[in-house]
């Protein structure tokens, strides 16, 4: 029997599970915080007023602001693709190669995106 | 004595294009086995009913069939356990040759293909030492019987059947986790590819259903962090 | 075998798209996987978020008010219902895939950083840090 | 019809089977060796065996004592010559199973584990956890799967041997999936269909343990030898005779009758001992024989107890700890709860001794030969002279690997030798096989295939139960010639050709009657008493050297009882003496895992 051909989804694994880490360890709290206590007014401090945030993300030279996007937007981001993408399999919706530049494209692009925003407010001055 | 409500799926391929489920009356005590009243209905009620089965006591791994939708060893299930109608079912994943026969060629290829023999360049005449403790790394993973339960369980392998499958896989890991192999190198090729390792999204119900408690779940997404490694020595090679 | 004429006809039945209905265990994998569903909800308000931060302190202001909106709270509240979930399948997964250190130790060791994870952001988000 | 052609056809994938188309593999590699059997390799009744494999492995051991626990053991029946062998050869077996990668128990220092075993004066027998037939089993088929020389015919059933004259040529084959004949021509065929036990009511054997082999050897002319031996083993769960182990009584279970009495101190196992101490060779630590003979006498008098219609004595381990048993005996406990529903330490397990081994089989010489020149015999089918009256615990598993190795070098020699036989008569024969198969198809008043082998096996049971007397044999047998009679008149009622296994069950009844009425027919011969053969009649009741120190052996004759000749033993170094108790079948000290030992 020949062998079948490499896969490629170690990288697309190891980037899930690294998300998966993030999205069971980072995103309870960050949610909590920021998705509900937050914006119920739960949190009456100064924190997250835009002045404080952004030397908050600005601190650590900028580093800070980087770490929080990466853990809890970026791998995260792969982190869904990748359960989407074999969603997509699960379900028989049209998974292909195609989904999966689909997928993993947006979450690159998104993630990007993110960074750029990221940089953007800590290179901001 | 008690009479139990049999659902059993019936497929005759010389007459059938697809199922049908019949009904049957079994009588059962506190010990009768699915497999017992299957033979029930065989030997008094139709003799043309196809099963397979041979130890009674768990260990061939011949008698797997779907209880109530669940993959089950028929000899290990008991009447006892249930109180309304029993839908007995062939295995699922696996084509159905007759009633509750399906065709495992599959299943073995699948087995044979991870090439689950020692290898290495050992010649002498001399045994090997392995200690309680290097056995004790794979001998979880020798345990299975090869029933296919795991492999009914798993969607995975419903939706396609190149998958190696998790019984296939874990018998891989049995091998490559023996200290007397040398033969890690050669498996590799067959979990490195889609249907290998990475076939798995890790359903894990393959585990829950295993009859032995192998948990070839875990040995399968094992697997995956050995190709993972695999990968990476992989780029460094030219 | 291939014999010539065969009285074989073996039926293969096919997975249906909603096979993952069948069974409670198969939803609750379904669920598992669907908790990235809410999460991306999340992100993308993250990534509004930025984007607000980016254009100054008016924006940002708006950033909140959205945020309050019921629907939003709403979802939020199932994203970090799905983050709780995803958590305790993940956490119970990862021993078993890499067996470092008893099961029972790994799985709590990861809700433990979860927890200090959370106490740390809510204290800090706070202003009590 | 599909015709094959192969050099050496392998009938069985158990133990035996297994072994011999990997040594013919490795002894010719240009040889096409076809390995078929009716159920897939993993299922064959090799994989129940949870003992051991014994072979002399510690350095106060010797091949002498080994070989002296054996002939003892058989009660002087064994050819000494082949048991002589088998010991020199076992160790080497075991050590080469491990090379193929067989998880053998291990002691600290990674060697392996022996452990104690009914009848062997000390630890000589190697054991995979409580699975060590299932470990040898898997090991050798997937080691199978390396050679490419070795093709598997899954789900084949053999319904005939061919033949050129003298000469066995091949095998008539059933394809189970698709109902089709396949006639697979060879030079030489190896048979390894395993033992006879489901022929009795109570057994401890598969469903497809049916002496299939064993019946088609004798239909072509070749003695059947020691058929009277059976073994039993006193403790199987009632109805399914599932085995549970003797460890049990190892561990201190006591066997009590229906009125809570510890009864075997009657039996000359006595004096009593305390409830927790067992004792080597006392009480419930006699040997396996003493024990089912018990037994029977318990029931004789009314002492039994009654599960389900099955008459039972009780297996009791309710002063031993819950956890001590989970411990321990943690399959038992499982068996135990799922097969009876029973948690024993709660409640004492119901028993009764079972059919567990077929001691004779095809006469084979010690290069596994029969008298047909092709045909080679091994495994539990085969009688090579090696358990003579009483098999040893963990005997047979060795057994499967030595003389295994045996047959798959000598059928693989013939077969490079021998000039391909004359297909043509292959063909007369095999048309008259399918035409004989065809008129099996019909009607049935009332008989069918169940009731026929039901009364097959309560007959068995009745007469070639553990204590024989003539009159019971003499109705037993009439009882089985009027079972070949019905079965004459029986037809299959199912005409499909897809997994027919109304057909496949006939096809195996008609194999079961015949070696039931050997296995009479021989017991009514020896009228004397030795091993697992008793018989109650008056002055037969002890062992006669004088008289019976011989293998039987039965030719078969159709539609007739068999012809009977006695072939004398053969003794090179061991005379004849009383079994002694000390090397008697005693089989409770197997619970005394890994003892550290040393390989020499
Ligand atoms: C419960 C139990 C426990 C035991 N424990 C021990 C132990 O601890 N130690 C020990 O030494 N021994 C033990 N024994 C005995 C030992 O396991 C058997 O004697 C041995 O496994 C028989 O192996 P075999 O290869 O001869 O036959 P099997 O393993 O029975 O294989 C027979 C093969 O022949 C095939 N076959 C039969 N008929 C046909 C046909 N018509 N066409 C095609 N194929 C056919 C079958 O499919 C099967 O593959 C135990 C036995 C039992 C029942
Ligand atoms: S892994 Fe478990 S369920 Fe799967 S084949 Fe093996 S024993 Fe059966
Ligand atoms: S069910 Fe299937 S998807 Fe993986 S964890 Fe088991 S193999
Ligand atoms: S009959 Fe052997 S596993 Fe059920």
């Amino acid at each position: 029997m020949s062998s079948p051909k490499r896969s490629d989804e170690p990288v697309w694994w190891a980037l899930f599970s690294a998300g998966g880490v993030c999205f069971a360890v980072f995103l309870p709290g960050s949610i909590l915080a920021l998705g509900i206590l937050w914006p119920l007014g739960l949190l009456n401090s100064s924190v997250l007023q835009y002045a404080q945030l952004l030397s908050l993300l600005q601190s650590g030279y900028g580093l800070t602001g980087l770490a929080f996007t990466g853990a809890v937007i970026c791998l995260p981001l792969f982190h869904a693709a990748h359960r989407i993408h074999h969603g997509l399999h699960d379900l028989k919706c049209g998974y292909s190669s195609a989904t999966k530049l689909l997928c993993y494209g947006l979450a690159a692009a998104l993630s990007m995106l993110a960074l750029y925003l990221t940089l953007h407010l800590i290179l901001a001055d | 004595m008690t009479d139990y409500q049999l659902l059993i799926q019936r497929y005759d391929p010389e007459h059938d294009n697809e199922p049908r489920l019949q009904r049957f009356t079994v009588p059962g005590d506190h010990t009768t086995s699915v497999l017992d009243a299957l033979l029930y209905v065989q030997q008094k009620r139709d003799v043309t009913l196809g099963l397979r089965w041979s130890c009674r006591m768990a260990i061939c791994g011949s008698c797997g069939v779907m209880v109530n939708g669940i993959p089950k060893l028929g000899c290990k299930t008991f009447l006892r356990d249930y109180h309304s109608d029993i839908t007995i079912e062939p295995l699922a994943h696996f084509a159905v040759e007759k009633d509750l026969i399906v065709d495992m060629t599959q299943f073995l290829a699948h087995l044979s293909a991870i090439k689950p023999y020692l290898i290495n360049d050992y010649s002498g005449t001399a045994l090997h030492k392995q200690t309680p403790t290097q056995l004790a790394k794979y001998q979880q993973f020798s345990n299975c019987i090869n029933c296919g339960l795991c492999y009914s369980a798993c969607p995975q392998f419903g939706l396609n059947p190149e998958f190696l499958g998790p019984a296939a896989i874990t018998l891989a890991q049995r091998y490559n986790l023996d200290s007397r192999d040398n033969g890690k190198a050669a498996r590799m090729p067959q979990l490195n590819g889609k249907n290998g390792a990475w076939g798995c999204t890790f359903v894990g119900f393959c585990s829950d259903v295993c009859p032995k408690q192998l948990d070839p779940a875990a040995a399968v997404n094992q697997a995956k962090v050995e190709s993972a490694k695999d990968f990476i020595i992989s780029m460094f090679k030219p | 075998m291939n014999t010539p004429v065969s009285a074989r006809k073996p039926y293969q039945s096919k997975l249906s798209r909603s096979w993952w209905l069948k069974h409670n265990y198969y939803r609750l994998y379904m669920l598992r996987e669907a908790t990235v569903l809410p999460l991306l909800f999340f992100i993308g308000c993250l990534l509004y978020g930025l984007y607000c931060l980016t254009q100054g302190a008016a924006h940002w202001q708006s950033f909140q008010t959205f945020m309050q909106q019921g629907w939003v709270i709403a979802l939020n509240l199932l994203a970090f219902a799905a983050s709780l979930f995803h958590a305790k399948t993940f956490f119970a997964l990862f021993p078993r895939v890499m067996p470092l250190a008893p099961a029972w130790l790994m799985i709590s060791g990861q809700w433990l950083a979860t927890l200090l994870v959370a106490a740390g952001v809510l204290l800090l988000c706070g202003g009590w840090l | 019809m599909q015709i094959l052609q192969t050099d050496i056809i392998v009938v069985g994938g158990g133990g035996a089977g297994l072994r011999a188309a990997i040594a013919a593999a490795e002894a010719a590699p240009q040889l096409g060796i076809t390995l078929l059997s009716k159920v897939y390799p993993m299922r064959s009744h090799t994989v129940a065996a949870e003992g051991g494999a014994a072979a002399v492995t510690l350095r106060s051991d010797s091949a002498a004592a080994h070989f002296h626990d054996t002939v003892s053991g058989g009660d002087w029946l064994a050819d000494q010559p082949v048991v002589e062998f088998f010991v020199k050869q076992a160790y080497r077996e075991l050590v080469q199973l491990e090379h193929w990668g067989c998880p053998w128990s291990r002691q600290q220092d990674g060697n392996v584990a022996v452990r104690r075993f009914g009848g062997m004066k000390t630890e000589r027998t190697w054991f995979a956890a409580d699975k060590t037939g299932f470990h040898i089993l898997h090991t050798l088929f997937q080691t199978s799967l390396k050679y490419p020389a070795i093709k598997r015919l899954d789900e084949y059933f053999m319904l005939d041997l061919l033949r050129a004259g003298d000469q066995v040529v091949g095998v008539l084959a059933l394809a189970l999936n698709s109902g089709e004949l396949v006639q697979i021509q060879a030079k030489s065929v190896i048979l390894a269909t395993g033992g006879a036990g489901r022929v009795f009511h109570y057994n401890t054997n598969g469903g497809i343990v049916t002496g299939d082999g064993m019946a088609l050897a004798y239909r072509h002319g070749v003695a059947l030898r020691d058929m009277e031996f059976m073994q039993y083993h006193p403790t199987g769960l009632p109805g399914s005779g599932i085995l549970i182990t003797e460890a049990c009584r190892g561990e201190g279970a006591v066997l009590l009758n229906k009125h809570g009495k510890r009864y075997l101190q009657d039996y000359g196992l006595g004096p009593e001992t305390p409830l927790g101490q067992p004792q080597n060779k006392q009480m419930e630590l006699g040997p396996r024989d003493k024990l089912s003979q018990a037994f029977w006498h318990e029931q004789q008098a009314g002492r039994c107890g009654d599960y389900n219609g099955h008459a039972v004595v009780y297996l009791d381990l309710r002063h031993l700890s819950r956890a001590h048993l989970q411990q321990r005996l943690p399959f038992i406990c499982e068996l135990a709860k799922a097969y009876v529903d029973i948690d024993p330490a709660q409640e004492a397990i119901p028993i009764r001794p079972a059919v567990h081994y077929t001691m004779g089989g095809i006469a084979t010489d010690i290069n596994c030969q029969t008298s047909l020149p092709g045909l080679y015999a091994v495994g539990e089918c085969a009688s090579v002279g090696l358990h003579g009256a009483n098999r040893l615990g963990s005997n047979s598993l060795t057994e499967l690997l030595v003389f295994g190795r045996v047959a798959g070098e000598q059928a693989a020699h013939y077969a490079s030798q021998c000039p391909p036989a004359d297909s043509k008569a292959l063909s007369v024969q095999s048309e008259m096989s399918q035409r004989w198969l065809n008129r099996r198809f019909g009607t049935n008043t009332t008989d069918s295939v169940a009731q026929l082998r039901h009364d097959m096996t309560l007959a068995m049971e009745q007469g070639c139960g553990i204590y024989r007397t003539g009159e019971g044999l003499a109705q037993c047998q009439q009882q089985l010639l009027g079972l070949q009679q019905r079965y004459q008149q029986l037809k299959v009622t199912d005409r499909s050709k897809v997994f027919n296994s109304e057909l496949l069950q006939y096809l195996e009844l008609g194999f079961g009657l015949d070696v039931a009425l050997a296995i009479c027919s021989a017991a009514m011969a020896r009228t004397e008493s030795r091993g697992a053969h008793q018989r109650l009649d008056s002055g037969m009741t002890a062992r006669n050297d004088a008289g019976f120190l011989c293998h039987s052996q039965l030719y078969y004759k159709a539609h007739n009882l068999p012809h009977l000749s006695w072939q004398a033993v053969q003794i090179s170094s061991l005379p004849p003496a009383q079994r002694s108790y000390s090397a008697d079948n005693v089989s409770a000290t197997n619970s005394v895992d890994s003892t550290p030992g040393t390989q020499p």
